[in-house]
Formats: structure tokens, C-alpha cells, sequence
């Protein structure tokens, strides 16, 4: 049952990542793109990790699509001019893509042989937001608060990047 | 409660993630539209989130899933300030192709 | 006294100079050169005595680098050699109209004070740095102060610079391994690094590039020629007669005992190109028509004769080439002061555009046929001394080598007799020839007369610099 | 006070020296005066010592200082007055006084007099170490030293670069010789671990060590070719007559009586090592031989008065390396002997003339001086008859003990000496009867010139004179003093059994005598009955002509290895230097082309950039994860 619900989510995320990048549209890719982070959350929630899917939700779906969404439109690129790259582009791609896929999927192979692999089952809760909050306060309360202040330079710095230098342009 | 990952099989998430990832690659030297090929990034950082998120159910411990935590808010930080540079450009050239970008000449 | 006080000497005398202005700038120079002169008498009489005017404190504990200054016999007799000959060739400049000269002199001073510390410095980053701070004063003297167009000179200089520097690289990467091996830049451990056969030839080769081309050794010496053309005559001096000592020092006090069993494989190769560049520097010198590409080339014979001698690995001719080292700083100081003579005199370096000299300045002539017969290696000059020791030495490895080093005889007098009959004799020259003025006599009589004095009783530098070349030779075996 | 001998003995003619080249110009003709003390107080504490030695048959020994020390020994400055090194020391000294004297006027009015002695006493003192010296290294100083005089003698007029380049030429040509010399030093010093004479003869003497002696024999080789350079042999003679390009009195000392026989004197100093190596010594013979021959030949048809008196030299020097093959070496010194009085006697004639001629030399515009010089003619006269063998004057006996020693080793060098013999005895009366002989031929101006020379010039030409006739005394056949003086020197000698005068002795006399006898008349008819004078330069043909040009050799010498070392060092100076040099700037231009190359990749293409960023961690990935 679960088995068969992974696999039908996981086609879900390969296909719509797959639509993604082959979307002529860029505003289809990021529809698809959506739906790809919304089946992501569905994989951490089969995972037990159900704070960490609304998380995944708020912040991907909700946040960063809304942006580049935005921004797409504020670019106005709904119309597809984007034009295609050489067939050469595409060939070397697909290659590349093969290849890294073969690569990394044949080292893992290779890898899976050896381990023997050990289920753990403590069966203490570890994923909660509660045990979450608490490592992150307590353990990870300098990175946690890095992070904030990542955020913070961030803002500025997009504020600063995207703002019209206007002496430049009076001059 | 059962533990999902001995069911599915934590190789499984591996493909997945791997595939995944991969996809992202691909998308990245296929298209030209930045703002799609930030799509992309995205699409790698969730393929690595989703494998420290497999791993944490793994080992049964959290400290992936904090990780995961601090990446989203990278990537968060990350967009941010990417799609604020790309504005800059598409208002200086009309165009967000990287194509078109090549100031970067040596 | 120990010898910090020397190197201290010569540094504030590079600074005193700078700041004395234009015009005291060559008398300040002069009288810090003096100074240091003294006190190296002083050390080396101290040494002698029995005492060690060496030191060694921590500079950096990690790396583990240390300020170690070894004044053995072997490195105080090269010290007096640049700290002897520094004076006389400050003194030969003056009266010349150099332009910011206390820059100038104040660069010879500090070029001075960092030969020195390569000389003395015991530990090996500690050397590195001297020797690559005594690359930068004569870089910028022969590019300021040198000949010729300034895009002409500096593609030369560049060369010149950019050849020794890469070739130093070479060196510390040398250092650098050593270190990882050793944990420790200071001379005496890096003596007792027990290296096997493998890492030492990657350090010797290593070593071989940064030394091979300092001094120089057949076939990297094509920066030589041009730079010392076009170097001013100071400048010259300097190179020819201290700096080169400093990469065949180096042969002797670094790269021999570090890495003794592959200098002892690599030996016939070296000892072939140093031959080579033996007979190549005589046969080129032959038709050279600027006397002092012409130096330049003979130069290149007596140190391909040196550098043969340092590699024989035995002590005889480790103990020539020492000598003859210092011999050779003399002699061709001396040499490259005859020509610039010549040039105030005429305005020209070209020894077709001389000759009849001779029968006008007859003391210019007569000093000028010493220093000639003692760069040729006439018993009786201290030329001799070396070159004896040098073809002995090698003549008891091989026979061959001597003989074919030996060739440096006749190749000598042919170049050096054929060079002096055209500069100097024949018809009178038109142009008029002032002989000798006081100062030259004072330069060219002291040079002379050293050049004499230790071909005849070359006992006390002899003495002084065996027992460090008996320590050495104890690490090769 | 063994000490204090060596050191009056050196110091004396170097601080002649010294005071001539610093003050000559001041001093003026004092100059000369105080040259010739030097040179006649050295030959007196010589006489000194002479009488000491040959009284107490004891050598006198001393070390000054040490001087070069090597691993395995060291070198002093050490010197040793035995009975050879003094005999040589007498004559070097003694006639050195007499040709200073001669040049007090000689060389009067000439702009460098002074200088001129200073080189002079120079010489002499060079020459003093060189017989002194105690060891190999010692004897080397004043074999280059000697060497140097030489060159600075011969280019003394170095106005004239004809001069100089036969300065050059000897001073290059005896380095190639000295670089023999260094290579039997060295072997010498390979073998014994010592370059002192007592000691490396001590060592021999006592030594059963027989598998060295390939190694003695190299040594020998080099240590002749040393002696080749020195006393011009062939290969390398040619530069003796060049070096007549000197004043004459030089030509006397150095070319004709002191530093040429050097060769002689160190292969009899070291007559123990040649004794070892007898292929050598045959060696030795053979190039004597030959020279003397091949010389003499060339002597016949000189014009230039000194050219042949230098042939001459060549020749008797020749003779005299013939009888050191056979390992006669007392013969060879008694030949040196005197050869350096008749020679220096001849040279200082013909100086004599030269100096009457207002220095011409051409033989072809001379003649009739015997009317203007007699004391000049008489003692030519005198010493070209001792030269060419005239029965009982000095250079008799020398030479024919020289042919009797040839005779009883090897009839066919035997010939070949003789017949350089007879050559000899044809061209020294041709250069007699052309110069004294028949009219005056030269021009009008310098008939009137022609006088006598002063006193202090004929008077050493008298008092060799008289020693041409009377040397032969000193080895009388028989009963020969010299060889008993000699005796300590030289270990094995083949001459030392006191040979009985048989009837051979005799019928080699008489032989030789005839052979004087043919040279002379031949030259007789020719120069006087038939008053032949020698055709003009451009008129010669043939044999003739060859012979006139010296076979050529200086050409072939220069074709063959002057001319070749300068095309090489054109060659390598055009060509090799500049590849060189662009190798070196090639390596820069490598690396400037790369970075170009490189640039083009870095063009800006961002999509370039992933791929190869992808392509990257593929062969990374690879590389980490399945190749290892």
C-alpha cells in the first residue's frame, strides 16, 4: 500500500520535474514546478515528517514560486520567445544528462552490494516540530540565528539589486 | 508505527533523489531562460532535501531534518537575491537569456 | 661581536644612504661598505680564534622557521669576498654622474646586505628570502641605472629576472618538501634528513634549476650576456662578482650534503655540461665584439670550471672551486672596472673601436695585462691556486675531465691575448687616452695586489674554508 | 743559510725588476745598470753555491712556505739546488749577465728601456724558479712565468701587431704544451701523492710497484708534450721563429739559450720517470730526430738572419731531445751547454749586424761586413764553426756524442741526425759567406752606417766566443767531468759507462768531421767561387719554394685549427646562441600562447561553462568513486 503510494508519488515528482525543464512556457514550468514541490511534500509526510512537508509547502510552493512566478510576469516571458537552443545544445545535454545519471546511479549500485544495510527502529519520536524546536534552539541556535540573519541581508540585498540607481540614470 | 523507509527501501529514495537530480542537470544545460534554469536549481537542492530527509527517517534521528531546514532558507535567501539580479539585468538588456550574457569574457 | 651586527651594518647603511641625500649618498655608501669590511676581518680574526659568531633565534615557531646565521670558515670567506669587494665597487663609481644616486647606492648597499645574509643564513627559508632579496636591488639598478633604450634593456633585464626567479621557485618547492619531511628548515637537520635515493633526486634537480641558472651552468646561461651588457658596470660588478658565487655556494653549502647520493649519480652529467660550458663560453667568447658580452662569455668558462669543480664531490675540488670563486670575483671586478675605463676614456664598449692603447697609458696596461694573466690562471695569481685545485680534483675522478676542463688554458690565453692585442696594443690611437687617475690606481693597485698576495701565500683562506668543506665532504661519504 | 742562498738568489732579480718596471722611465740608463747587477749578483751567489755543492756533493734545500695543500699532501715553496739545477742556474745566470750587458746597449734610445730590463730580470728571475723549483708545481711557476716573459719580450715593440700576433702565437702555443705539463702533474700527483722530485724519486727507486708503470708512461707522455710546447718540436715549434720578432737579445737569452732548453731540463729532472717508460723515450727520439732534420731542412733557404739561427735552434734542439730518448741525458746537457754559448754568441752577432744594418735583416742586402765588424766576424766565425762541428771546439764533441749515443741505439736516427748535421754545418757558412763575405749589397745609406758595435757589445760576443771554444772541455770523451758531476741526478744513464775510445769512437769523429767537411764546401761553392745570392721572394719555384714557406705548416695550422675554431665560434655565437636564447624566450612564448588559447575558452558563454562544470564532476565522480 505504502509501496504503491510512493511509487505513484514519486512519478508524480519525476514527471512534472521532467515537464518543468521541457515546458516551452515558462510559466507552465513553474506551474509544473508546483506540482512537482507539492508531490516533494507528500514525500516527506509518507516520511513521517509531516512538519517538515507544511514547512516545504510554505516555503517552496508558497514563497519562492509566488516570486518567480511574480517575477516572471513582472518580465512579462508568458509568451514563449525564448529560443531553443542548438540541436548540438540539446544532444550534448541529453549526453551529459545520461551521463551523470549512469555515473551516479552505477557508483550507488556499486555501493548498495557491499553495505549491509541496518534498519534503525528506536521507536522514540524524533521528527516532531517539538523535538524539531528543540534541537534547533538549543544545539543549532547559532546556525539558527545565522540563518536569520541571512535572510535579513538577503531582503536588503535584493531590495538594493532590484532598486533603479536613479543619480546614475540623472546623470 | 512501522518504519516507512524499511518498507520502500532506502535504495528507492536514492533513485529517486539521483533521477532527480539529475533532471536538474539536464535542465540547466537545456534551457537558456534563467529564471527556468533557477527553476532547476531549485529542483537539485530538493532532490539533496529529499535524501537528508530519507536519511533522518534512516538513522531515526533529526539532525537531517534540521539540515533541510537551513537549506530551505538558503535557497530561500538564494532566489531572493538571484531573481533580484535577474530583474537588474532583464531591465539593463531586455532579455534573460544567458546566452545573451557575456560580459563574463576573458 | 657575532655576525647580526655585519648584516645590521650593511642594512642601516642601505637606509643611511637613501636618506643622506644625492650628494653624500656614495660617501655614506662607501664608509657603511668600509665599516662592514672591518668587522668581517674582525669575525673572521674571532673565528680563527675559536669563537662562534653564528646565531640562532626562533623567527616563526609555526612553520617552524628559525633566524640561523652560520658563520663557519666557508661562508665568512664568501662574506669577505662581497663585503670586500662591495667597497671597492662602490668606489669605482664614483665621479660618475648617476641620476637619484642615493637610491642607487642605497639599492647596492642592500644588495649587498642580502648576499650576505645568503651567504651566512642557516636555515632554509631564511635563505630563500635573502636570495630572492638580493634578486631585487639589481633589477632595479640595471633597469634605472643600465644602458641602452630603456624597452631595449628591459626586455633583457625582464629575462634576466623572470629566468632566476622561476628557477628559485624550483628551490623552495625543494625547501618545502623538505620541511614535510624534516618538520624543520635548519641547515643541520636537513643534513641529517635521511632521504632516499629518489627524493633526493627530486631535490637535487629541484636545487640544480635555481643554482644551475644563478651561475650559470651550460645551457641556461643566455640571460648572462645581455644582462650584464646592459647592466651598468656597478651592476655587473655585483652580478659577476658576488652574485654568481651565491648559486655555486649554494651547490657546495646546500645542495651537495642535502642530497649526496644523487649528486654523486647525477655527477658525470653535471660535470659534463659545467665542461661543456667551459670550452663553449671560451669558443663564443672569441667573437664577441663588446668587451663586455666579452667578459660575460669568459665568465661563463670560469664558472662552468667552478661549478665542475664544486661537483667533483671530493674536497680538492670543492676547495679550488671555493677559491677560485673568490679569485674569480676579483679578477673579473677588476676586468669589468678595465672596460669601463676604457669606456669614460672612449664612449664605447666595442673592441673594434679601441686598440693602441698601450703606448698611451702604460699603467692602465700593465694592470690591465695582470688582471688579464690572472683571469687566464698564471701561477703566481690566485687564479692559479683555484684552477689547480679544481682540474686536480677533477682530474682524480677522471682524467679526461681534467684534460678537457684543462683546455680552459689554451682557450683562455687565445680569447683573453687576442681581446688584449686589439683593445690595447698596436699604432697609437688617435683619440687621446688619459692614463690611470688616483682613484682608478687606488682600485685597480688593491685589486692587483690581492690578486698577487694570495696567488703567492693563499694559506689563510685556504685554512679558513677547510674545515667547513672537510664537514661537508663528511655528509657526501 | 741554505735559505737565505735560495732567497738572494730569487729576490734579487725580481726586485731588479720590480724597480725597473716602476721607475724605469725615471732612472734612465741606470736602468741597465742595475738590471745587469742583478743578474751578475744572482750569478755570483750562483758560483757560491756551485762551489758549496760541488764540494760537499750535498744539495741545498729550502722551504719557504707552504703553498697549496690537497687532501692528500701539499705543495710548499720549496727549492732544491743540486748539481743539475745549479749547473743550468750558471749558464741561465751567466750568460743572462753577459746579454744584459750586451743589451745596456743594444737597446739604447728605445722608448721603454727601462721596462725592457724590468721584463728582462723578470725573465731571469722566472727562469731561476723554474731550475729551482722543488717540485713539479714550483718548476710550473716558472714554466709559465718564463712563458710570460716571453710573450711580453716578443711583443715588446707592440706597436707593430705582426709582433704581436707572434707574441700571441707562442704564448698559446706554449699553453698547449703546458696543459701536457699539468696532466703529467696531475698523474704524477695520482700516483704518489706527492709532487716533489726527492720524493716521487724515492718512491720509484724503492718501489716494486710495476702495474703503475702504464700510468708512469702517460705521465711521461704528457710531461714531453710540456717539454714539446717549451723547446718547439714538432708539432708546436712553429712558433720559435716567429718569436724572432723580438729585440735580438732576447732572442739570444730566451729563444736560443735558457727557456727552450726548459724541455731538456725537466725531462732530466725527471730523468727516473722517463727511464720507466720506454716507449716514450722512443717516442721522444723519433720527434727529435725528425725535428732536427725537418728544421735544418727548412734553415737551408731562410734569407731572414734570424729566421735561420732560429731554425737552427729548432734543429739542435732537435738533436738534443735524440739523445734523451736514448737516455742519454747527460749528453743532451752537455749539448745544451753548448749550444747556449755558441747559440747566444751567433744571436748576439747577428744583433750586432742588425744593429750595424739599422735593422735590416734580409741576408740578400748584407755582405762584406767582415771589413766594417771584425770582432763581430771573428766571433761569428768562431761559434758558427763550433756549431757546425769543427773539430774541437765545443759544439764538436756535444754533437758528436749525441751521433755516437744515435749510433749505438739506432742506425737510421743516426743517419737523420747526420744529415741535419751537414745541413747545419751548410746553411751556418751560407749565412756566414752571405753576410761577411763578397761586396756589400744593401743601399748606400746604410753603408755608411756600417760600424762597429761598442765595447759592451762585443765584449760578451768574446767572452762566448771563447767559451765555444773551450766548452767542449767539460766533457771531454773519456773522461768526461760532467758526467761525474751529473752522476747524483740521473739514476740509469746510457751514457754512463765510461766508454773506452775504440776504433767506433774514432771512425764517428772522423765521420762527422767529413759531414762538416761536405757542408762547408758545398756552401763554399756555392756563395763564395760561385758568389750565388739568393733569388728575390716571387722568383722561387718548386722545392724550392716549399722549403722557403716552411712546408707550409702555418697555413696548414691555421686552415686546420685556427680557422675552424672561429667559424665554430661564429657558429655558436649566431646560431647556437640564439637558439639558445629562443629556447628560453620560447618557453615564455608557451606559455603566452596557452593563455591565449585559454582565453578563447573563457568567452563568456555561461552554458560552455555548466557543461564543462557537469563534464567536470563526471570525470571527478569517476575518478573518486570507480577508477580507484
Amino acid at each position: 500500500m505504502i509501496e504503491i503510494l510512493f511509487y505513484i508519488l514519486s512519478t508524480i515528482t519525476l514527471g512534472s520535474a521532467a515537464l518543468t525543464v521541457l515546458s516551452k512556457n515558462p510559466i507552465h514550468s513553474a506551474l509544473w514546478l508546483v506540482v512537482s514541490f507539492f508531490s516533494l511534500a507528500g514525500h516527506y509526510i509518507l516520511l513521517n515528517s509531516q512538519f517538515l512537508g507544511m514547512v516545504h509547502i510554505m516555503v517552496y510552493s508558497g514563497a519562492i514560486m509566488i516570486l518567480m512566478l511574480f517575477t516572471i510576469m513582472l518580465m512579462n516571458l508568458n509568451i514563449s520567445h525564448e529560443v531553443s537552443k542548438p540541436f548540438i545544445t540539446k544532444l550534448v545535454a541529453t549526453v551529459a544528462f545520461c551521463l551523470i545519471g549512469i555515473l551516479m546511479l552505477s557508483i550507488v549500485m556499486r555501493g548498495a552490494q557491499t553495505y549491509d544495510l541496518q534498519y534503525a527502529t528506536s521507536g522514540q519520536d524524533f521528527q516532531s516540530a517539538h523535538v524539531l524546536g528543540k534541537i534547533l534552539l538549543n544545539e543549532y541556535v547559532m546556525p539558527f540565528e545565522m540563518v536569520a540573519v541571512l535572510l535579513l541581508l538577503a531582503m536588503i540585498g535584493a531590495v538594493l539589486i532590484s532598486k533603479k540607481d536613479k543619480t546614475e540614470k540623472g546623470a | 508505527m512501522e518504519n516507512v523507509i524499511e518498507i520502500i527501501g532506502i535504495d528507492k529514495y536514492i533513485y529517486l533523489s539521483i533521477i532527480l537530480f539529475c533532471i536538474g542537470v539536464f535542465g540547466i544545460l537545456y534551457r537558456r531562460n534563467a529564471i527556468v534554469m533557477f527553476m532547476c536549481i531549485e529542483i537539485m537542492l530538493n532532490s539533496a532535501n529529499m535524501l537528508l530527509v530519507a536519511f533522518s527517517t534512516f538513522h531515526q534521528d533529526a539532525e537531517g531534518q534540521v539540515f533541510v531546514f537551513f537549506t530551505m532558507a538558503v535557497a530561500a535567501a538564494e532566489v531572493a537575491v538571484g531573481l533580484a539580479i535577474l530583474v537588474t539585468i532583464y531591465r539593463n538588456i531586455g532579455s534573460i537569456d544567458i546566452d545573451k550574457l557575456k560580459n563574463l569574457k576573458g | 661581536m657575532n655576525v647580526t651586527i655585519l648584516l645590521l651594518t650593511l642594512l642601516v647603511g642601505a637606509i643611511a644612504t637613501y636618506i643622506s641625500g644625492k650628494k653624500p649618498a656614495a660617501k655614506v655608501a662607501l664608509l657603511f661598505g668600509l665599516v662592514a669590511f672591518v668587522e668581517t676581518i674582525v669575525l673572521i680574526c674571532q673565528h680563527n680564534a675559536g669563537t662562534d659568531a653564528g646565531y640562532m633565534t626562533q623567527w616563526i615557531s609555526n612553520p617552524n622557521i628559525h633566524i640561523a646565521l652560520k658563520a663557519d670558515g666557508l661562508a665568512l670567506a664568501l662574506t669577505l669576498l662581497t663585503t670586500a669587494l662591495t667597497p671597492i665597487i662602490i668606489f669605482s663609481s664614483f665621479g660618475d654622474h648617476i641620476e637619484k644616486s642615493n637610491i642607487f647606492y642605497s639599492l647596492v648597499m642592500f644588495m649587498s646586505f642580502a648576499m650576505t645574509g645568503t651567504f651566512l643564513a642557516a636555515d632554509g627559508l631564511l635563505y630563500y628570502v635573502f636570495w630572492e632579496l638580493s634578486l631585487l636591488p639589481i633589477y632595479f639598478i640595471a633597469l634605472l641605472w643600465g644602458n641602452d633604450t630603456f624597452e631595449v634593456r628591459k626586455k633583457a633585464i625582464l629575462k634576466f629576472f623572470i629566468y632566476t626567479f622561476a628557477g628559485s621557485l624550483f628551490m623552495l618547492v625543494g625547501f618545502i618538501y623538505l620541511y614535510s619531511k624534516t618538520g624543520s628548515f635548519l641547515l643541520q637537520d636537513l643534513y641529517n634528513a635521511r632521504l632516499t635515493g629518489t627524493e633526493q633526486y627530486w631535490v637535487f634537480l629541484a636545487f640544480f634549476l635555481a643554482y644551475a641558472i644563478k651561475i650559470p651552468v651550460f645551457p641556461f646561461h643566455t640571460w648572462q650576456a645581455s644582462t650584464y651588457e646592459k647592466a651598468p658596470t656597478v651592476g655587473t660588478m655585483l652580478l659577476a662578482g658576488i652574485m654568481l658565487k651565491m648559486g655555486l655556494y649554494s651547490v657546495i653549502r646546500w645542495q651537495i650534503p642535502i642530497t649526496p647520493i644523487a649528486a654523486k649519480e647525477v655527477m658525470p652529467t653535471i660535470l659534463v655540461l659545467s665542461i661543456i660550458g667551459v670550452v663553449y663560453g671560451s669558443i663564443v667568447a672569441l667573437k664577441q665584439a663588446n668587451i663586455k658580452r666579452f667578459f660575460a662569455y669568459s665568465s661563463l668558462a670560469h664558472v662552468g670550471l667552478i661549478a665542475a669543480g664544486a661537483y667533483t664531490l671530493t674536497l680538492d675540488g670543492m676547495k679550488g672551486a671555493v677559491l677560485q670563486m673568490i679569485a674569480h670575483g676579483f679578477v673579473i671586478v677588476g676586468l669589468f672596472f678595465v672596460g669601463e675605463i676604457i669606456y669614460r676614456r672612449y664612449q664605447t664598449r666595442m673592441i673594434g673601436e679601441m686598440g693602441g692603447i698601450r703606448q698611451q697609458a702604460p699603467k692602465f696596461a700593465s694592470i690591465f695585462m695582470i688582471l688579464m694573466f690572472a683571469s687566464i690562471g698564471l701561477p703566481g695569481t690566485f687564479s692559479f691556486i683555484g684552477e689547480f685545485n679544481i682540474l686536480y680534483g677533477l682530474s682524480q675522478i677522471n682524467l679526461w675531465y681534467a684534460v678537457i676542463g684543462g683546455t680552459t688554458l689554451i682557450f683562455g690565453a687565445f680569447y683573453m691575448l687576442r681581446m688584449f692585442q686589439k683593445a690595447m696594443l698596436g699604432e697609437t690611437n688617435a683619440k687621446p687616452f688619459a692614463d690611470l687617475n688616483t682613484k682608478e690606481s687606488i682600485i685597480l693597485g688593491v685589486l692587483a695586489i690581492v690578486i698577487i698576495f694570495l696567488g703567492i701565500y693563499p694559506k689563510p683562506l685556504a685554512d679558513l674554508i677547510t674545515p667547513s668543506l672537510v664537514e661537508i665532504v663528511s655528509y657526501i661519504k | 743559510m741554505d735559505t737565505n742562498v735560495i732567497l738572494l738568489l730569487l729576490l734579487v732579480p725580481l726586485l731588479g725588476s720590480l724597480v725597473n718596471i716602476f721607475f724605469g722611465k725615471k732612472l734612465g740608463n741606470g736602468s741597465g745598470i742595475i738590471a745587469t747587477l742583478a743578474v751578475l749578483i744572482s750569478f755570483i751567489v750562483t758560483v757560491v753555491a756551485f762551489v758549496q755543492v760541488n764540494g760537499t756533493k750535498t744539495p741545498i734545500q729550502g722551504n719557504l712556505f707552504e703553498w697549496i695543500a690537497v687532501e692528500k699532501f701539499s705543495i710548499s715553496f720549496g727549492f732544491l739546488l743540486d748539481q743539475l739545477s745549479l749547473l743550468w742556474l750558471l749558464f741561465v745566470t751567466g750568460i743572462g749577465t753577459l746579454i744584459h750587458l750586451y743589451s745596456t746597449s743594444y737597446m739604447k734610445g728605445d722608448e721603454n728601456y727601462g721596462k725592457y730590463f724590468g721584463y728582462l730580470n723578470l725573465f731571469i728571475f722566472f727562469m731561476i724558479i723554474l731550475v729551482a723549483g722543488s717540485n713539479l708545481l714550483i718548476t710550473f711557476i716558472g714554466w709559465e712565468g718564463v712563458g710570460l716573459c716571453s710573450y711580453l719580450l716578443i711583443g715588446f715593440w707592440h706597436k707593430n701587431q705582426d709582433y704581436n700576433d707572434a707574441a700571441k702565437k707562442a704564448f698559446i702555443m706554449n699553453r698547449i704544451g703546458d696543459l701536457g705539463f699539468l696532466i703529467g702533474v696531475f698523474i704524477l700527483a695520482f700516483l704518489f701523492h706527492s709532487l716533489d722530485y726527492m720524493t716521487i724519486k724515492t718512491a720509484l727507486m724503492s718501489g716494486t710497484n710495476h702495474q703503475i708503470n702504464t700510468w708512469i708512461g702517460c705521465a711521461a707522455l704528457a710531461i714531453f708534450i710540456g717539454a714539446i710546447g717549451k723547446s718547439a718540436q714538432i708539432p708546436l715549434y712553429t712558433w720559435l721563429p716567429d718569436a724572432m720578432a723580438g729585440p735580438t737579445p732576447v732572442s739570444a737569452l730566451i729563444h736560443a739559450a735558457t727557456m727552450v732548453t726548459a724541455g731538456i731540463f725537466l725531462i732530466t729532472r725527471l730523468n727516473f720517470v722517463f727511464d720507466l717508460a720506454p716507449l716514450v723515450q722512443d717516442t721522444i727520439a723519433i720527434v727529435g730526430a725528425f725535428t732536427a732534420l725537418f728544421a735544418a731542412s727548412i734553415g737551408l733557404v731562410q734569407n731572414d738572419i734570424k729566421k735561420v739561427l732560429a731554425y737552427s735552434t729548432v734543429s739542435q734542439l732537435g738533436l738534443m731531445f735524440m739523445a734523451i730518448g736514448f737516455g742519454a741525458y747527460e749528453v743532451a746537457v752537455f749539448h745544451v751547454i753548448t749550444h747556449a754559448f755558441f747559440k747566444a754568441c751567433l744571436f748576439l752577432g747577428s744583433g750586432s749586424v742588425i744593429h750595424a744594418m739599422g735593422g735590416e735583416q734580409d741576408m740578400r742586402r748584407m755582405g762584406g761586413l767582415d771589413k766594417y765588424m771584425k770582432v763581430t766576424y771573428i766571433t761569428f766565425l768562431i761559434a758558427t764553426a763550433a756549431i757546425s762541428g769543427f773539430p774541437f771546439l765545443s759544439g764538436f764533441f756535444s754533437k758528436d756524442e749525441i751521433l755516437m749515443v744515435a749510433f749505438e741505439h739506432n742506425k737510421a736516427l743516426y743517419i737523420i741526425g747526420s744529415i741535419a748535421s751537414i745541413m747545419t754545418a751548410f746553411y751556418m757558412f751560407r749565412l756566414v759567406f752571405l753576410t761577411f763575405k763578397k761586396g756589400f749589397r744593401g743601399t748606400q745609406e746604410q753603408k755608411n752606417h756600417l760600424h762597429e758595435s761598442p765595447i759592451s757589445m762585443t765584449l760578451p760576443l768574446i767572452v762566448l766566443a771563447v767559451l765555444s771554444i773551450f766548452g767542449g772541455l767539460i766533457s771531454w770523451p773519456g773522461s768526461s767531468w760532467l758526467n761525474q758531476y751529473l752522476q747524483p741526478v740521473i739514476v740509469k744513464s746510457a751514457a754512463n759507462h765510461p766508454h773506452a775510445l775504440g776504433f767506433e769512437a774514432y771512425m764517428l769523429m772522423g765521420v762527422a768531421t767529413v759531414g762538416f767537411l761536405i757542408g762547408l764546401i758545398w756552401a763554399f761553392r756555392k756563395y763564395i767561387q760561385k758568389a750565388q745570392v739568393p733569388q728575390e721572394d716571387d722568383k722561387i719555384t718548386g722545392f724550392h719554394k716549399v722549403l722557403y714557406n716552411k712546408y707550409y705548416i702555418d697555413e696548414i695550422y691555421d686552415k686546420l685549427f685556427v680557422k675552424p675554431i672561429y667559424i665554430i665560434a661564429t657558429f655558436f655565437r649566431d646560431v647556437v646562441e640564439v637558439a639558445l636564447s629562443g629556447a628560453v624566450f620560447g618557453l615564455g612564448k608557451i606559455a603566452d600562447e596557452l593563455s591565449l588559447q585559454g582565453k578563447k575558452a573563457q568567452n563568456g558563454n555561461i552554458g560552455l561553462y555548466l557543461f564543462a562544470f557537469v563534464f567536470g564532476i563526471c570525470l571527478l565522480l569517476y575518478y573518486l568513486f570507480i577508477a580507484r
